[in-house]
């Protein structure tokens, strides 16, 4: 199955408690599959819902993106830039 | 294709005057340069200082990205962005985009499209200090590329 | 209203930092400045120099005129401009615009405005030297204010 | 009658060889009657009287603009400006 090391920042850093973490694989995951897996597991990220976008390598992506072994997922919230 | 300059997320002091340095180019007759700092006024009051914080690697190749999308889009000379992480004080610089190019209508357009791209899809945060407290400020979601 | 830097025209080297640091202001929270420089090629060929000669008296109103109407357009914080005279290398600096606004949005479009105010509507003309040979730059009637 | 300072610029002072003349007023004159004067008396002046404008006291006129005595008078060719 693999895993994939996640990466949190501003709101979801502190929300979560962790800068990344390395999540093993359940069978074929999608980007939506492994944001409703960090919901459950961390309550405190549920509020940034509808807000988070994750990326897979650096790029941003949609929920039906799948998510490979070795993949960098980022957890990004919104951004305020400059 | 004429060179480019620095397009980095870096954790020192930004030096506008290296950026601009970086644009010179014989060809060009104009140049823009947009200067970010921080502002001493937040909704919540007078701003203490303002934490950056970056998702390096994915901002840089989102540097590349939005350099690339210039080019394809204007035919601009140099192009040179920069992007400050860490702790800044008011007045500080954030960050700086500088553009040279033959005319300055391409100068002005593609720096301004610069700012707005990075504004919008580079993975970097803002967390204002304000009477003692810490507040990440409220944006849009991150636009893909 | 917040104050203003220079605006005059010079002899002297333009120094770009100088100008930039006279628009810093802690209630900004973006800074454009515009900067124009002598290109290497014209239509007639590789330029070996430009001399600006100017209406100095005229131009320094002129950049009053501007900067009054920049702030009655949009609410930025500092304006300065300077326009050079004499005879200027290839890559030397002819113009520098500064504005620093609140808002990003507000910069572009004021620093934009004034430099298109300064090159339609200012006494300034320049002679290219070309192989030996000047000619007078064509260009458009001077525009009333 | 009085009279007025004119300033020649760029193509108009190579044309006329002189940065500067002071010139004597006719009776009542406008900008267009000195401009006219000025193309009778300088005839290398008059290819450029389609795009030349003149400025009266710092600021560009038309030619009904009134000159006065004392007036500080601008001989203005194209310009291309930065």
């Amino acid at each position: 199955m693999g895993s994939v090391t996640v990466l949190y920042f501003a709101g979801a850093r502190d929300a979560v408690g962790k800068r990344r973490e390395v999540v093993n694989l359940e069978g074929k995951s999608t980007a939506g599959d492994l944001l409703d897996r960090l919901l459950r597991e961390y309550p405190r990220l549920r509020p940034m819902k509808a807000t988070i976008r994750l990326s897979i390598n650096q790029e941003v992506v949609d929920a039906s993106a799948p998510v490979a072994d070795g993949d960098e997922v980022g957890v990004l919230p919104p951004v305020a830039g400059g | 294709m004429a060179r480019s300059g620095t397009r980095e997320v870096t954790a020192h002091d930004i030096d506008p005057k290296k950026i601009m340095a970086e644009v010179a180019d014989k060809d060009a007759g104009g140049t823009v340069v947009f200067i970010g700092t921080v502002r001493r006024r937040s909704e919540a009051g007078d701003v203490d200082a303002m934490e950056y914080q970056a998702y390096t690697k994915m901002a840089e190749k989102g540097l590349r990205r939005i350099e690339a999308e210039v080019r394809e889009k204007w035919p601009v000379r140099r192009v040179s962005m920069v992007h400050r992480e860490g702790l800044l004080k008011v007045g500080e610089v954030s960050v700086v985009v500088a553009v040279s190019s033959e005319h300055r209508a391409e100068a002005f357009e593609a720096c301004r499209y610069a700012i707005d791209r990075i504004k919008t899809t580079l993975p970097i945060w803002k967390r204002e200090k304000v009477r003692g407290k810490n507040r990440w400020v409220e944006g849009a979601p991150i636009k893909s590329a």
